[in-house]
This record gives structure tokens, C-alpha cells and sequence, in this order.
């Protein structure tokens, strides 16, 4: 028979070496695990050498997003270690500052410079350490300079963050307490003293104007 | 259906037997349908071109069987018989001039468009089934790697709640309810007594300032609240005729002696 | 300056074509399930193009042993079907699937959207809750819109993961949809009046059909 030779050579013969390429690259992106070369031979055709296959086909993906890589004796194809930030997603969940958190930020915001022990003065309770830092950490507060005061303590200002994601140029832009009592937000009594008051005067504005001076040096 | 007068009634010796061999798989078809398109293939014909007289007399035949074999059809092979021995009377008799509704040969259109429907489905199940199918023929990536969720929690505030974060604090100081300094004061009942012990041991003439208490003259707190308190022990031991007191002017020193027995 | 403009290019352009071919390569091949430009663009750099990407990708992989094939709206990388063989050991044993199944799943994909009573009518028998919940639960179909018709009735679509297993780009590649609508079998006919269908249980298929699909709802 004319057709039998043919036959017998698929048979017999390995594939052209680009099909074997071809096989490998199949079989390691399918595994579950790295694919010696041994069980590749033995899963592919007759006669394939699956070492010559993998030369090939290491040199195909050399620089694509996909490399081939040895592991002890066996081979896997995986992602481009320059590339691993793509195996990343953020999701962003939004939540409320705790109440703890916006007291202080709101005494730092309207104090400032002020030390740790003026907030807890302020809001008489102590402040933890914890929402020191989450302020901190979200860069809505700062450390400002030491205080000239015994113990030279540390002080808190608020940042550029923190005026651009409160849409203020300048803390002194914080509504004063009288705006705020205008606005229903403070029952109509006057502070204790003159503490915040934004409204008491040019002289604790012109101090907040240094502080805030004070944040963008460096 | 034992006496219709029609030849075409009476089932074939081939539709029996082939009834019979169906009869026994009567499990195996799911409804009348199923059964219908079965033995349309009998017909050896397009389903476009069925006889479905000829499929109604097979259906009919099928049912005549099943009860004389006394095998329990389900109550759908029933109706459907009924209903095709009322489909093959309609298209054996001339048609009715005042009868409304669907013709005999609209309801066996019909009839045939649902088998020929039916196998197309079968056929089209068979084709998608022989597809390359996903982890059979064609694999996915082996060794997925998992995208790592970073969750970042952004927290958010309004130039509202910070305003209003902050009016509660002055607020709150404002109202916070009125209590004494305890540390600062020294109370009449301290002073009394601490006097009661003292007078009689100074028995001249002797600045009030001297009776306070150690440690309370230094801080101006403390040494208000002292000088009030052992003053007004003096007055009430004056009221009691224990002791004497003389101011000799305006804002002079306050004096005390001890009252001398008369 | 000289040196500026990349700088700038660097930060506020998106990477080469090349590059970004490199990215989709990456992300299809580390997933096992297709993902969407959609999503490609949400982890790639800002200004990343992942349809043109895509197109490159493509190209490069046509006649690989792993090919690039659209499931839908999403893209996924499958190895090729004609080394299906080499895969043996990958092969997942699937569920046998009834001959009910089975057909229900042909009559959804042909004629979605499509009623239960839809199916029931060509099928000739009532479909089993049973037959309905296991290619629900195997992804294979969905609840689909409510159909305008009297009593409301949801519908069932096939879906991704359906598209996926079957090796189709989108229920249009169907096999033989054409000339199974060409012979007018994929029209809804309604049975002429005193057909042998089943009214009776029609409306009580109805109901159900309502209660399976408010499930669903929000």
C-alpha cells in the first residue's frame, strides 16, 4: 500500500521539534505543580526530548511577562517577578474617623503647636497612643517644634494633607468659635476663657501664622 | 379504539412489535413528546415531512398495549393520547364548516414543528456536548496565582465633623458640672479642730497667720483657703468663749490669745 | 533641561505597548478564570491601553500551545485543544450530567432568554427543580430579566463560565445557531388553541418561577 509509510512515520517519529516546544509549553502552563523532565517525556509522543523542547521554548519567553523557571529538578512557567505589583489589587474602604480622632485632630487643628498632654487637657481624657498615631499615619498631623517648657515636650501642627483634604489654605481659615455659635454648633455661652477663640484676636493669629509657616520649613 | 371502521386503525403487526419493545422502556422516555419523536423515526422521513396520522395511530397503538399489559401509564401519555385520537378523527373526517378555531392540519403542523424543535434541541445538546470542554479537552493555568486583595481603609472626615468635634469639646467644658478642688482646701472642720488644740499653748497675743497649717502658707491657693477656714475657727471659738480676737486696723494683723478665765 | 521630559514621561505616561503586552500576558496567565479589559486596566498603570495590548497578545500566541481566546467580554489563556491529550493527569472528572440537564442547558443557550414554562414547552415535560438548581450551581446558567408577559417570569441565561467551558466567545458562536434560526426553530410559537400542552401547570411554574427569581433580588 502507497499510504502506509506515511502512517508509520507519524506513528513512530517524534513531531517536529516546534510541536514539542509547543507540548511543553502546554503542559507546564497546565500543572498544577512543577513537570520534570521526565514526566514530560512521558506524557509526550514517542521519541520527543523535551529537554531540547524546553531550551526552545525558555528562549521564546525570555523577557515576555511569563518566564520559564527551574525548580529543584522540574520546570513552571510563572509570572515576571517585575511584574508582581499586578497580582495586587487595592480596594479602598472608606471609613468614619473615630470620635476619639477628630477631637484630636480638631484640638490640633485649632491649638497648634500643642502637646500631647494640652490635648488631653482639652478633651480630659487621656489620648492614646493609637490615635496619635493613625493621625500621624494619615499625615494629618505632624510633629511641630519642643515646647520651651520644662520637659521640652513634643507638639503636634497639622499638615498640607490635612488643610488640602479640608479644602483650607490656612488653619487660621478654621471657622472661630463665634462662627461656629452662629452656625448652631456651639450653645450661646461664652468659653471659660480665651483659649481658641479665634475671634479674641490678632495676636493668636498672627501666632498660628508662624506655626503654620513653621510646617512647610524642613 | 377496538372499532373505528377505519382501516388505518387497526396497528400493523410492525407497530405492535415495535409498541411492545417500547412498552418495556416506558420509563426511559421522558413524556409523550419524547415517545412521539421515538417513534417518528420509524417513519424513516424528514420530521418535516411526518405523517402525524400515521404517528398518532403509532402513539395510539403504544397506549392500547400498555393496557393490555396492564402496565400504569402516567397520567400525560393519557392525555396526549386522548388528544391525538381526537387530532387523527378531526384529520380523517371532512372538516366542519362551522367549527372555529385551529384546523386538524394547523394542530399536526403544530404537532410536527414541536418533535421537529424538540430534536434540533437533542441534536444542537449533542454538538455543544462535543465540543472542546474546559479541563477535558482544553486547560486552564494549572497553578493559578491569586490576586492579593490589599485592603486600604481610608478614613474620612468633613470640615463639618471636625468643627462640630470641636465645639463639643468647648462645650463640654463649659458644662462640666462645678466640684472643688479637695487638694486645695482646708475645710472649717479641719481648722477647728486643729485650733481646739492649739489654743491655751500660746497664751499671748499671736498673728492668726501663724495658726495655718505647715505647707499651706506657701502656695496661694492653699493659703487663702487656710486663712479662711482657720479664721472662721477662730470666730466660732470666739462665739464659744474659748478665745479672743482683735484686728487693730483695716487690713492690720489678726490676733488671737486665749481667753483668760475671769 | 535635558534630562526633564522622560522623568516626566515616566511618571505621568503609560508605559510602551510592549510593556504593557508584557502586563496583560502576565495577569491572563496567572489567572485561571477570564478576566475582563475592565479589570486589566484597573491593575495596569494609569493610561494603560489592554485592548490594543490585548491585540498584540493575541497575535503572539496564535498557534502556540497555549492560545489567547475571548470567553465573553473577558479574556483568558487555555491551552490548545489539540494537545488536550498531553493533559490526561489535569483532567477534572465533571459531574455526569442527565440528558434533562443537558437539554435544559441547550434550550437555555438557544433561546435565552427563556422561561421555565419556555423550556417545558419544547421539552414536552415539566423541568425538576432539581435539573434547574444543578446548572445553577454549576454556573452554567443565571437568572436573566423578568419577561414582560403576564405573571412576570424571570428568565435563565447561560453565563462566562459557561462560555468558558464550552470554548464559545459569546452565545452567537453557538453551533449551527444560524440555521437553527434560518429554520425558524429557535421561534417562540404559541400552540394553536386545543394543542395537547400542558396549561394546567403552566401557572403553577409561574409561581415558581417568581419565587426562585425574587431570591435573587435585592
Amino acid at each position: 500500500m502507497t499510504t502506509e509509510p506515511p502512517l508509520k512515520d507519524s506513528l513512530f517519529d517524534a513531531p517536529p521539534i516546534a510541536e514539542q516546544e509547543r507540548m511543553v509549553e502546554a503542559i507546564l502552563f497546565a500543572s498544577a505543580e512543577p513537570v520534570t523532565l521526565r514526566e514530560m517525556e512521558a506524557r509526550m509522543p514517542h521519541g520527543s526530548d523535551p529537554a531540547e523542547a524546553m531550551a526552545h521554548l525558555r528562549r521564546r519567553y525570555e523577557g515576555r511577562g511569563v518566564h520559564v523557571v527551574r525548580v529543584g529538578d522540574a520546570w513552571a512557567m510563572r509570572t515576571a517577578p517585575d511584574l508582581g505589583f499586578l497580582m495586587q489589587k487595592e480596594t479602598v474602604e472608606s471609613r468614619k474617623l473615630s470620635r476619639a480622632a477628630i477631637e484630636t485632630l480638631a484640638i490640633v487643628a485649632y491649638h497648634q503647636p500643642v502637646t500631647r498632654a494640652e490635648i488631653e487637657e482639652i478633651r480630659g481624657v487621656s489620648v492614646s497612643r493609637g490615635t496619635v498615631d493613625q493621625l500621624l499615619e494619615m499625615d494629618w498631623i505632624r510633629f511641630g517644634r519642643r515646647k520651651m517648657s520644662p520637659g521640652r515636650p513634643v507638639t503636634f501642627v497639622v499638615t498640607q494633607t490635612f488643610l488640602d483634604h479640608f479644602g483650607l489654605e490656612s488653619a487660621r481659615d478654621l471657622p472661630g468659635l463665634k462662627e461656629l455659635r452662629a452656625a448652631g454648633l456651639l450653645d450661646n455661652r461664652a468659653p471659660p476663657d480665651g483659649g481658641p477663640d479665634r475671634d479674641a484676636g490678632d495676636a493668636e493669629d498672627d501666632a498660628i501664622d508662624v506655626d503654620q509657616g513653621e510646617m512647610f520649613e524642613e | 379504539m377496538s372499532d373505528t371502521g377505519f382501516e388505518e386503525d387497526r396497528p400493523s403487526v410492525a407497530d405492535r412489535l415495535a409498541a411492545e419493545a417500547l412498552i418495556v422502556d416506558v420509563d426511559g422516555f421522558e413524556g409523550p413528546l419524547d415517545l412521539l419523536l421515538t417513534l417518528s423515526r420509524t417513519q424513516k422521513v424528514d420530521l418535516r415531512r411526518i405523517s402525524v396520522l400515521a404517528l398518532a395511530q403509532q402513539y395510539l397503538a403504544f397506549v392500547e398495549r400498555a393496557k393490555a399489559l396492564r402496565i400504569e401509564l402516567a397520567a400525560d401519555y393519557l392525555v396526549m393520547a386522548a388528544w391525538l385520537a381526537f387530532l387523527k378523527s378531526r384529520l380523517l373526517l371532512p372538516p366542519d364548516p362551522t367549527d372555529e378555531g385551529p384546523s386538524a392540519e394547523e394542530l399536526a403542523a403544530h404537532l410536527a414543528f414541536q418533535l421537529e424543535r424538540l430534536q434540533a434541541m437533542r441534536d444542537a445538546a449533542a454538538r455543544l456536548m462535543a465540543r472542546d470542554r474546559l479541563g477535558r479537552d482544553v486547560f486552564a493555568r494549572g497553578i493559578p496565582e491569586d490576586v492579593a486583595r490589599l485592603r486600604q481603609v481610608r478614613y474620612s472626615a468633613s470640615l463639618l465633623d471636625l468643627m462640630q468635634a470641636y465645639a463639643r469639646i468647648r462645650t463640654r467644658d463649659e458644662f462640666r458640672p462645678f466640684v472643688m478642688d479637695r487638694d486645695a482646701v482646708f475645710t472649717m472642720e479641719q481648722a477647728l479642730e486643729r485650733l481646739r488644740g492649739l489654743v491655751g499653748h500660746t497664751p499671748d497675743w499671736t498673728d492668726l497667720a501663724n495658726y495655718l497649717p505647715e505647707g499651706w502658707a506657701a502656695d496661694p491657693m492653699r493659703r487663702r483657703s487656710a486663712t479662711a477656714s482657720t479664721f472662721a475657727a477662730s470666730l466660732e471659738l470666739v462665739r464659744e468663749g474659748r478665745l479672743e480676737m482683735r484686728q487693730s486696723d483695716t487690713f492690720a494683723r489678726i490676733e488671737l490669745r486665749p481667753r483668760r478665765p475671769q
